[in-house]
């Protein structure tokens, strides 16, 4: 039991942080809050990769002289880190172009509150 | 409505400069540090954790920093507004001409194994290429930052 | 035990992430979410991945949290959820 | 409502973790993607980059090889959404003058 | 040597582009239209000298940075990358002539940014025609993403929120794909498309991979407007400007049904997935309700872009439904009825932006000018997209459902047969209440009062008329070279394991 | 297998009338030289069709493949005795009513006549390929094409009634035209093969009786709707809010016939006699052709508006055929195609004088038609003629046909469906002969004065039609050899063979 714990509870923590990013996005009616939401879910998928890269005893991806390089085994998978390096590139760009998107429903609309941002609209 | 007070001077149109000297004097001080410690972490990717991407937000935070401390119309010499977008045009150019420049060389995109540098291995060929691309990275990645700030700002 | 540190980190960014969505002074959620960010930067760090920790505390609590800051600020503070 | 969504991501969470529970455990050095050699001999390609990035960019962070020369698309990708973003905010910021 | 880097050229020339243009802009305004207008041309040369290469001497792989596909990104041209990437850029060249007029027209001064974007909407879904790695297509889809939020956010005073929209639902749909790709990737450890369909069937527990699989096909599924995933799609198209409208309308969905295709066809063995797992009936009865559905709210709008972007909801059904039947017969129309439904919906958009520049509105019931006789080639190009979208002979649309209806009988599933019938009778209720709109006087005199103010007095311009009628020609042609079209081109694309 | 030969003409023969389309829209400012392309494209058409005949009666199958539509299957024509005789029909006919149609629209001051003649010329082009199609695919491709031409002319007056029958046209054609899509597929899907052969092709590959019958029905229910089989025969009536011309070609000639021309392609050369029996497929569509028989002549007793009437009996008549079909006897058979052709010239008289009637004297309802008679007398004349003719009274053409069925039903020892013949023929007259008494035998109203026949280019071709009912009914081989291709398709089609026709030379 105990193993499992050990084993997986990253991957359980991070289908929480998912979900109630997922949450946030479904029920939360402020359009700020979904975006919260939206951003919430992307560190998830992001940390997800992220923990699929570790092993257990080896070292940061920066060649360290002390190891030998040919044993793999020594050094973190890289890979998933260069991947979530683009991945949360952009997302930050998504959520740039969201505010963005923000201001302009603000600006015409004077409100972010989507029961009466419809109101408005009618 | 409550009325909160606004932590910069962001008016509805355009950044003023902050009211507080401490924040002016402050952002004036720290954005050449943080201009310093971008460029490190730049020029410094190849050896540790770093490169074109978080040096880029580095330089971007500095000039943010500036825009909000001293204000928007204040910090156009700086970077002008005018130019972010060109400028991450042209940093996306140096990334993509790099790539087409190994296409001329004969060898495909972005090998830059292929360069005509006959003084270096092909190793550090990688290496400098890299280099150069990451320079692309930068500026594109600065400018685009600033870019979406004053457009959140200004419109 | 580091793995223990790691799950009481996770907490903390569960916590945050409901915090986040729970607050309804904006403002308050968006600096609840750069702690979120934070969060996931440290776990990344804990789990090796140096790069994208230094890359996510930059962007997360850094180029993230001032575009938050701006759009709050030239939209609005409050939310009804 | 809120409560019928509630339940349709409780039992997405419920599938979601039932599946994580049968991938790699964490920090597993032989799962798929972590070990040298795959099922069918070849090298794959997470141990391949630790083994080779020095050799092939005289560069020691990993990280900043795979990024910036092996899978230096993804980079100019990445570079190029960095840029839509800007040219975005423009587009969809820009006030017109009447 | 220009041939071997065909792969590449068509994603990179529209990049290069996108970069291009707001430099150029600098210069003169009007510059970045031709800049975009000779990319798109350029691309689509490249697309169709590929095609050539691939239909006579075999596929293209382009390495990237010259490293081996499963350490390196890799550029594939097959068949089937190669066939989408010539009507993409087709049809993109022709809405892009024809947004020239219309971007001064609705979106004025801020045209830069109109073409940029396109242009990196266009770079992103080339790129994930061509590319042949999971992640790399993640990267793309992200660039066609945001490009396509931004260009819809433009518009009628609703664009930002519809927009709004669907960049949350567009950026979940992505974190699904990247999500499954995870699942994916940790049971596989490649992400090489060609390496990983290779690698899965050692895959002991297929369970991992199976879900990563299904939360791709959910994300997919969102990008495309598969049925309960559509919410966005009418919203989006309805409020956005024209151009913006009849660039992405046509090409976006179909380049993510590609992806469906590629991951249900090509990354999975798909007779294992059709015999031992649900996923392509859940597929294919997704695509047959979206095809009711779709045409029944298509028939309830008034406004003539939203009806046809719910009858884009439809379409996109016959597509899924194809894929869903996972054999040849479904392949074939899936990839058919993607290239016919790109041209007639393209045609359909553009006539409807004739009508947006001329009329100032394309709402149903005020079209109530004598356009039979103010604007015939755009009234008689929409005739014959409206005539293929129902699917009469000799017109492309009847083919693909031809080939739909087939693979349905060859499988006996019969409520799809009905569902295809069904579907194409309410297309033609839909269709053929426009055209009487068109073409007959109406019984009662229009109650709105500024109808005069509106009326349209000449034809469209030359520059958005040719790209019409192209089109419209188009249909007639790929209609009666269809059995070419499938002989030549679709049938050399069925994956082989699919069994033919 | 009979010699075939590649020959351009069936494509010349049916694109002609396709060709004038755009002549037509083109000179729509200029209507003289509109209505000679329309004559030119009439005469041409007809011209290559008759000079079909000789090589069909000689035996020899003259074919063209245009295009392949989808791997395996062509878009081609075939010139078999069948398609022969109806391509015969409608491209002779379609000559008298362009003369007819262009009095009629001159005559009626009709709108928009330059969509009419080209919607005609579309309807014309598409049936001569519905004839002319070699197989399943090309004969759905003609059959929609044919659907659509025929909606604006069904609209064609632009009234509310007028939108109301062509939207329903236009659904009960086009779910006919998918329920023949989904057929056609299926058949495709259990044989391979498109192309018709006598004896039909589903012979080997039907196995299971409840596929067989669905089959079946979806094809009857495809090409019943045009062929006005009950209960999908509404439309035809709604859709005589059309002008008397199109009323007369495309409901009395082109359109019904076509679809049931679709039942003998489907029955005979697509499933086969052998088939049908097996299944007990013949039963059910006796059975529905005599029920509408029966039906349709007791709902026209009770029609006062002329062109209704002639609605009704046309969709009895057109079960005639059905049932003669369905009869799977050579003399039913061969009398279901001698309908076909005697049907045509003795309904399109009988429209041609309703519409005669209605732009000269604006009379639509039969109890206005008093007295007539007397005021245009050429016109009633071939009425009359008509009317024998339907009700089955020689020496005019349908009584030939009439007997064929009724030698068909007797033959098969069916003879339940004789009595419907003959009740048939009974309620014919029980609703024609009144017209008759009225038109002749009773006093006209003061409204009559002053009038006298139409329009030479309106009563020139009632005469034709008239004289050629006749004709055909005293020399049922004259001037095409009607008689020897209907024996010969039925021959063949009963014995699952083609070319009996060799020697039947002249």
């Amino acid at each position: 039991m105990l193993e499992i714990i050990k084993g997986y509870y990253a991957y359980f923590f991070l289908v929480a942080v998912f979900c109630i990013g997922l949450f946030g996005m479904m029920v939360k009616r402020n359009l700020m809050k979904k975006v919260m939401g939206m951003s919430m879910v992307q560190s998830a998928v992001i940390l997800f990769w992220i923990v699929s890269a570790f092993k257990d005893g080896a070292t940061v991806t920066v060649l360290d002289p002390a190891r030998a390089v040919e044993d793999a085994d020594l050094y973190l998978n890289p890979l998933p880190h260069t991947l979530m390096l683009t991945a949360i590139v952009v997302a930050v760009v998504t959520l740039g172009v969201s505010f963005a998107l923000l201001i302009v429903i603000y600006r015409r609309y004077r409100t972010l509150e989507e029961p009466l941002l419809l109101e408005k609209m009618q | 409505m409550i009325e909160h007070a606004r932590p910069f001077d962001l008016a509805a149109d355009r950044c003023g400069p902050s009211s507080s000297p401490i924040i002016r004097i402050a952002s004036r001080g720290l954005a050449p540090l943080i201009q310093i410690i971008g460029l490190y972490v730049f020029f410094h990717g190849h050896y540790s954790p770093g490169g074109g991407f978080q040096g880029g937000v580095l330089l971007a935070a500095s000039i943010i920093l500036l825009r909000m401390g001293l204000g928007f119309a204040n910090t156009q010499t700086v970077m002008p507004s005018g130019w972010t977008v060109p400028l991450g045009a042209v940093g996306g150019l140096i990334y993509i001409g790099t790539g087409f420049f190994a296409v001329l060389c004969g060898g495909n995109f972005l090998d830059y194994g292929v360069f005509p540098m006959p003084w270096l291995d092909p190793p550090h060929l990688h290496s400098y290429g890299i280099l150069f691309i990451e320079v692309g990275v930068t500026l594109t990645v600065m400018s685009t930052l600033v870019a979406i700030f004053d457009h959140l700002l200004d419109g | 035990m580091s793995w223990l540190i790691e799950v009481f980190l996770f907490v903390l960014m569960v916590v945050s992430a409901l915090v986040a969505l729970r607050s309804r002074d904006l403002l308050a959620a968006a600096v609840t979410l750069s702690l979120f960010s934070f969060m996931a930067a440290v776990i990344m760090a804990s789990l090796g991945a140096i790069d994208v920790a230094f890359t996510e505390a930059v962007v997360g609590a850094g180029a993230v949290g001032v575009f938050n800051i701006v759009a709050i600020t030239l939209t609005t503070r409050e939310s009804r959820d | 409502m809120k409560l019928h969504q509630a339940l349709v991501l409780l039992a997405f969470a419920a599938v979601l973790t039932m599946a994580a529970m049968q991938l790699p455990a964490r920090g597993d050095a032989a799962s798929p993607a972590n070990r040298v050699f795959n099922t069918r001999g070849e090298p794959v390609a997470g141990a391949h980059y630790i083994s080779h990035a020095e050799k092939d960019a005289a560069t020691p962070n990993m990280v900043t090889v795979i990024l910036a020369d092996y899978r230096s698309f993804d980079t100019l990708g990445e570079t190029l959404v960095v840029f839509a973003g800007g040219i975005a905010c423009l587009f969809i910021l820009r006030r017109l003058k009447p | 040597m220009m041939t071997s880097h065909i792969p590449l050229l068509i994603p990179a020339t529209f990049l290069l582009a996108a970069l291009l243009i707001p430099l150029a802009a600098l210069l003169w305004r009007r510059l970045s239209w031709l800049l975009a207008v000779a990319a798109t041309g350029l691309c689509f040369f490249y697309a169709v000298k590929g095609l050539a290469h691939v239909t006579t001497a075999g596929r293209l792989h382009y390495h990237l940075a010259g490293w081996q596909p499963p350490f390196g990104i890799e550029f594939v041209l097959d068949p089937l990358s190669a066939f989408f990437s010539v009507f993409v850029t087709g049809v993109a060249l022709l809405a892009l002539i024809h947004a020239g007029r219309v971007v001064a027209h609705e979106v004025s001064g801020v045209d830069m940014g109109f073409y940029a974007l396109a242009m990196l909407l266009l770079a992103g879904l080339s790129g994930m025609v061509v590319t042949g790695d999971l992640f790399n297509l993640y990267v793309f889809l992200e660039i066609s993403a945001l490009a396509s939020y931004s260009l819809i956010a433009r518009g009628d005073p609703r664009a930002p929120l519809s927009a709004f929209r669907y960049l949350t639902l567009g950026t979940t749909g992505a974190a699904f794909y990247l999500l499954g790709l995870a699942f994916v990737y940790m049971s596989v450890g490649s992400l090489n498309l060609a390496d990983v369909s290779h690698l899965l069937p050692d895959v002991g527990d297929t369970r991992p991979v199976l879900l990563g699989l299904s939360l791709m096909v959910l994300g997919i599924g969102l990008k495309m407007a598969l049925f309960p995933l559509h919410a966005w799609l009418a919203d989006a198209y309805t409020h956005a400007s024209s151009a913006a409208t009849a660039l992405i309308a046509p090409i976006g969905t179909k380049v993510a049904a590609y992806v469906l295709l590629r991951l249900m066809f090509f990354l999975v063995d798909p007779q294992y997935l059709r015999d031992q797992t649900p996923l392509p009936a859940i597929v294919g009865c997704l695509g047959a309700a979206g095809m009711l559905w779709g045409s029944i709210m298509a028939m309830c709008q008034k406004e003539l872009k939203r009806m046809l972007a719910y009858s884009s909801v439809a379409q996109v059904g016959y597509i899924a439904l194809g894929i869903g039947l996972a054999s040849p017969l479904g392949f074939i129309g899936a990839t058919l009825h993607a290239l016919n439904h790109a041209c007639m919906k393209a045609c359909l958009f553009l006539v409807t932006g004739n009508f947006r520049v001329r009329l100032g509105h394309s709402t149903l019931p005020r079209l109530v000018d004598d356009l039979r006789r103010t604007m015939p080639w755009s009234a008689a190009a929409f005739t014959t997209a409206a005539i293929s979208m129902v699917g009469l002979p000799p017109l492309a649309g009847f083919f693909s459902k031809w080939y739909l209806v087939l693979g349905s009988i060859q499988q006996s599933n019969w409520v799809f047969v009905a569902v295809l019938v069904a579907s194409s009778l309410l297309n033609a209720v839909y269709f053929f209440r426009v055209l009487e709109r068109l073409y007959l006087t109406p019984l009662a005199p229009p109650d709105d009062t500024d109808v005069a103010a509106a009326a349209a007095t000449r034809e469209a311009p030359a520059s958005m008329l040719a790209p019409t009628l192209v089109l419209a020609g188009a249909l007639l042609v790929l209609g009666i070279f269809n059995a070419w079209i499938v002989s030549t081109f679709i049938n050399p694309m069925i994956p082989s394991r699919l069994g033919w | 297998m009979p010699v075939t030969h590649e020959s351009v003409i069936p494509l010349l023969a049916v694109l002609a009338p396709l060709a004038a389309i755009p002549l037509i829209l083109l000179s729509s400012r200029r209507p003289n030289l509109r209505e000679f392309w329309t004559l030119a494209a009439a005469f041409t058409a007809c011209g290559l069709i008759l000079s079909l005949l000789p090589g069909v009666l000689a035996g020899r199958t003259v074919a063209y493949d245009i295009l392949t539509i989808s791997p395996g299957i062509a878009l081609s024509l075939r010139v078999d005795p069948t398609g022969l005789f109806f391509a015969i029909i409608c491209s002779s006919l379609w000559i008298l009513t362009s003369f007819y149609s262009i009095g009629y629209v001159r005559g009626a001051g009709e709108k928009k006549q330059t969509r009419y003649f080209a919607s005609f010329a579309l309807c014309i082009g598409a049936t001569l390929g519905i004839a002319l199609s070699a197989n399943l695919l090309s004969f759905v491709i003609f059959y929609e094409m044919l659907s659509l031409g025929t909606y604006p002319l069904v609209i064609h007056k632009e009234t509310r009634e007028s939108y109301r029958s062509g939207r329903m046209y236009l659904t009960y054609a086009l779910s006919a035209g998918l329920l023949l899509i989904v057929a056609t597929a299926w058949t495709w899907a259990l044989a391979h093969n498109l192309d018709f052969r006598p004896g039909g092709f589903l012979g080997g590959v039907l196995a299971d009786e409840g596929a067989a019958r669905a089959l079946f029905l979806l094809f009857i229910a495809g090409v019943g709707v045009k062929a006005g089989l009950m209960p999908l025969h509404s439309w035809l009536p709604a859709a005589m809010v059309a002008p008397t011309p199109v009323s007369a070609l495309l409901h009395a000639v082109a359109v019904v016939k076509s679809g049931v021309f679709g039942v003998i392609r489907v029955a005979g050369f697509v499933f086969g006699p052998a088939t049908m029996q097996a299944f007990g497929l013949d039963t059910i569509l006796a059975a529905v052709a005599a029920v509408t028989i029966i039906l349709a002549s007791v709902i026209a007793l009770r029609q006062d508006n002329l062109k209704k009437r002639l609605a009704f009996s046309t969709i009895g008549h057109l079960s005639y055929i059905v049932l003669g079909v369905a009869l799977l006897s050579p003399e039913g058979f061969m009398g279901g195609l001698l309908h076909l052709a005697n049907h045509a010239t003795t309904k399109i008289a009988l429209f041609f004088c309703a519409g005669a009637i209605y732009v000269n004297l604006h009379k639509t309802e039969i109890s206005e038609l008093d007295g007539i008679g007397k005021v245009m007398p050429w016109t009633m004349a071939a009425f009359t003629v008509g009317v024998l003719g339907l009700s089955g009274v020689p020496p005019i053409n349908a009584f030939v046909s009439k007997f064929y069925l009724c030698k068909g039903a007797v033959s098969s020892g069916q003879l339940v469906f004789l009595a419907v013949f003959l009740a048939s023929g009974l309620l014919n007259m029980a609703y024609f002969f009144p017209i008759l008494h009225r038109a002749f035998f009773r006093p006209g109203g003061a409204g009559l004065h002053g009038h006298s026949e139409a329009s030479p280019l309106m009563v020139v071709p009632i005469v034709i039609v008239a004289v050629l009912s006749l004709v055909l009914g005293l020399y049922p081989n004259a001037l095409v050899h009607f008689f020897d291709l209907a024996r010969g398709i039925s021959q063949s089609v009963m014995a699952g063979a083609a070319a009996p026709l060799a020697g039947l030379a002249p």
